[in-house]
């Protein structure tokens, strides 16, 4: 049976142009970028197109493009940069209380540095109110970092808005886009962006290879030195096959962008509607409409997640609950707490999230699937006695 | 976490699903962090269990050692089927994640809930027949 | 014309059986190792088996392994993370003035952050003596960090010894192994290693992915927080086909170790032994038997290293002068002024660094070409007068 | 740093390269740090440069931008020929990189010393002949 993927939040599947882009830097124009010889300017030359393509695909320039091995990393550079560089001008951080954990456990770092760190609400479907960003700026306050879209359920935040709100107030506004590139319009300079984060895996580019975009201009610590590549701000023998393909797949996700976003919306909308009706005892987190074109994610009352992912891909369905990088452990997710949703219901969590690779024959199938599966998991389950406890709660 | 095949096959195909009606004793237990729930339906006959079911609301490893669970207690004497705790449905399942080992410890106890529901009710029969136990 | 690559330490080609292991993870198995479902787990098997492999060839358990984005970030990872977690215990760190710049400008780094260290200095052939590191040992040390190898004038270091000293006094030691894996037969255990960092393109595996041996029990404070992978030290979605990349190549490093050393030594030879009688004004940089069976490094009187390699490279082979990292600068290589060659000898090195796919007959080819070379670059050069000014000073 | 096409040409191609035994001038620049030295040796007749020739010892770019700095000198006036300064001659190599540039600042550099070798040459030899110049 073929699997069916649908966990394009988690990992994205690698674009064969994007594939093909990279292997003739594996075996045959495999010079370091730094070398004098022709293997070292085919490489060099490489990177240089690759950091152009990323350039253009965010509205930045080339030299404000600096190259990581991932979102996360982007985001440390990003946030632990500015907070160890900047620490004479202030020690307060601005963020959300569901940000990834890439953004959520640095900043927790940081507290153990001697920051203070805000962490703001969000409302019943995941957003943060740009009000509440003003209302928590102080004086000690050098960075604001929202994230573009959310991991897990998926709600788009007003990025342009919160960003003016910071340079208004002098702040540098960092943005974790990691789910934004190839599903939303990102223009750096519109968007009032200083710093912001991306990973290639997640846009059917390569797994360990991301970049960080920074504001001519903003001062940075690095997390990392040695032979000062990328400017200084991130040395390392550069990753030209991984980065050769961020590029290509960068550029793709723009070139492709409207297609591939009135696609996923499509077979988003019969996934999101088919569920709501055809399940009973369901619900969907997050914004209905404020949402990434990728994005369904439910509660489905007395079952597990677990068992509802494991079932499906015993059906041949790829899907996840909560995300991806916290499945090692059975607690509920700190976005679905977030928003407000405890115990049982935060339980029943199951998200799906698309690619420009799925179809809308896939959606049908999997809309079959759900309800006998959902099905099969309350006929074990003691949904009489839970409901009974939950009507006496 | 990858789970052995033979869990898959209790969490996809469990034995004694469900509820039952004229069960002798019924017991329950819960993780209350994480909302996890298994019933245990219980029927008995001169202390040998003749038959035995449960409803479990947890992940695939809670569901595969209630399934497991069920199986091993089914025949048995009361007194052997609570010997079994959640390393034998483990062992019996060929191994286990360590980190949900902990899952499979809610059947025994809803086990022992249904022993334990079955003794009050005959005593309270019993009573109900006019049939006193002396206590001591 | 072929062009023969002679700069593997800079970085090698990717062995086809190498890139061949990695293919199917880019589009067929591209799940995320921390997801549910068959393609997650058909990532973390992956994972867990390229974990062994690494921990088989230096002789380490699976779980002492982590992996990184490259031999930077291992170098970092070992020497900011003890600093940071140990620095109840002390302050100061021992490493030589030779180290590879992300040993050297890590500890300067540090050395903002108030740590003190000692940089050793070497023998005029590039040896770090045992002695003078137990001399440097002070009730404040936390740490020794001592490369196994250098790499521009590839002299090989007496690691199980200062790693002996290190641990009758109670220290951490860590080694720069980067430019070992391949030619030398290290164990952890044997060799008294406590953290080696190792990087996968030095040794026919991708770029951009590395690992750092962490004995078990070591504290080591992560460089990026996030999701917890990496036994929470290297937090991100895990790179499968570098990593797998990583696993085949150290793997096939560690089975063909003795032909591939046999098979690079003898071209070593050949290419020291023929230059040095082939050319004139030509001198050995480093030990010519405590060297790595892939380096030669000569310096030439009156002639400039970027014009030697350019012109190399012309003639169909690739080289460098100094290491590749520090190519951007015209000045002489901090390794060389290191071990006491100054000015105009500095300036006339040719580094030469082979690996298991080179032959002897390229090392034929190279020695009618350097000769032309040496004899064409000279012919510009003012030798007369340079070497009337040398006899002069 | 890539070098283009053209200064690659003059790198493995240089022209006006060598000594010259009979030169009216000889100048010497040299850049203590790196060690570059670069020569420049001069024919001149009546203030016009009628031979120049080379040596170098330094990087590519200095190879090159003597090579392309002696044919841009060629057949100039000593004064026009003075004004050649490196920007020029990075030009007319079409481009270097940009920290390359300042490899191109010794063949002007000894050249200029060339020149001043030429005149006190020169003077020297009046002098020896009996030709005395009004000093002002
Ligand atoms: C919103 C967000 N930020 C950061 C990351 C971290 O990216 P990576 O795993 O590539 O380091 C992810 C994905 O894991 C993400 O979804
Ligand atoms: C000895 C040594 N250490 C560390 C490194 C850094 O490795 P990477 O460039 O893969 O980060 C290198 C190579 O550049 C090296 O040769």
């Amino acid at each position: 049976m073929e699997h069916i993927y649908f966990d394009n939040s988690a990992t994205t599947r690698v674009d064969p142009r994007v594939a093909e882009a990279m292997m003739p830097y594996f075996d045959k124009w495999y010079g370091n970028a730094s070398s004098l010889h022709s293997f070292g300017r085919e490489a060099s030359e490489a990177l240089d197109e690759a950091r152009e393509r990323t350039a253009n695909a965010i509205g930045s320039k080339s030299q404000e493009i600096v190259f990581t091995s991932g979102g996360t990393e982007s985001d440390n550079l990003a946030i632990q940069g500015v907070a160890f560089a900047n620490r004479d001008a202030g020690d307060h951080i601005i963020t959300s209380a569901f940000e990834h954990h890439a953004v959520l456990n640095t900043c927790r770092f940081l507290e153990t540095q001697g920051f203070r760190v805000t962490y703001l609400p969000v409302t019943s479907v995941g957003m943060v109110d740009p009000e509440l960003v003003k209302e928590a700026i102080t004086k000690r306050t050098i960075l604001v970092s929202i994230m573009t879209a959310n991991n897990e359920i998926g709600t788009v935040q007003n990025v342009r808005e919160i960003g003016g709100i910071s340079h208004d107030n002098g702040l540098l506004f960092h943005t974790d886009a990691v789910q934004g590139i190839g599903k939303l319009p990102l223009e750096v300079n519109k968007d009032n962006i200083d710093l912001l984060a991306l990973s290639a895996h997640k846009f059917h580019g390569p797994k360990g290879v991301g970049a960080l975009f920074v504001r001519k201009g903003t001062n940075l610590r690095p997390l990392v030195y040695g032979g000062g590549q990328e400017r200084g701000l991130r040395s390392s023998t550069e990753n030209i096959p991984g980065i050769v393909g961020l590029g290509k797949a960068i550029e793709l996700s723009k070139l492709e962008l409207e297609e591939n976003v009135a696609r996923m919306t499509s077979v988003r909308d019969r996934i999101i509607d088919g569920t709501l009706v055809g399940v009973t005892g369901c619900r969907l987190n997050g914004h209905r409409v404020r949402r990434l074109c990728n994005n369904a994610n439910f509660r489905f009352d007395y079952i597990d997640g677990e068992a509802l992912v494991l079932n499906l891909d015993v059906k041949g369905f790829a899907t996840s609950t909560g995300s991806a990088c916290s499945a090692r452990s059975t607690e509920a997710s700190h976005v679905l707490k977030a928003i407000g949703i405890e115990s049982e219901h935060a339980r029943g969590s199951l998200r799906i999230t698309l690619s420009k690779m799925n179809s809308m024959a896939e959606a049908e199938a999997y809309l079959e699937t759900i309800k006998e599966v959902v099905t099969r998991l309350r006929s074990i389950s003691p949904v009489a006695m839970l409901s009974k406890q939950e009507g006496g709660a | 976490m990858p789970y052995n095949r033979k869990v898959m096959e209790h969490f996809t195909q469990p034995r004694n699903v469900g509820e039952m009606k004229d069960a002798d004793g019924v017991g329950k237990a819960s993780n209350n962090v994480d909302g996890d729930l298994v019933v245990i339906y219980l029927k008995v006959k001169d202390e040998i269990i003749q038959g035995v079911s449960f409803q479990t609301f947890g992940c695939a490893a809670a569901i595969a050692s209630s399934s497991m669970f069920t199986e091993m207690v089914k025949g048995k004497s009361i007194e052997a089927a609570q010997r079994i705790d959640k390393q034998m449905v483990a062992e019996a399942l060929e191994g286990m994640p360590a980190n949900k080992v902990e899952c499979s410890i809610l059947a025994p106890e809803a086990f022992r809930q249904a022993v334990e529901d079955y003794r009050q009710r005959k005593e309270s029969s019993l009573r109900k027949n006019g049939v006193y136990l002396a206590k001591e």
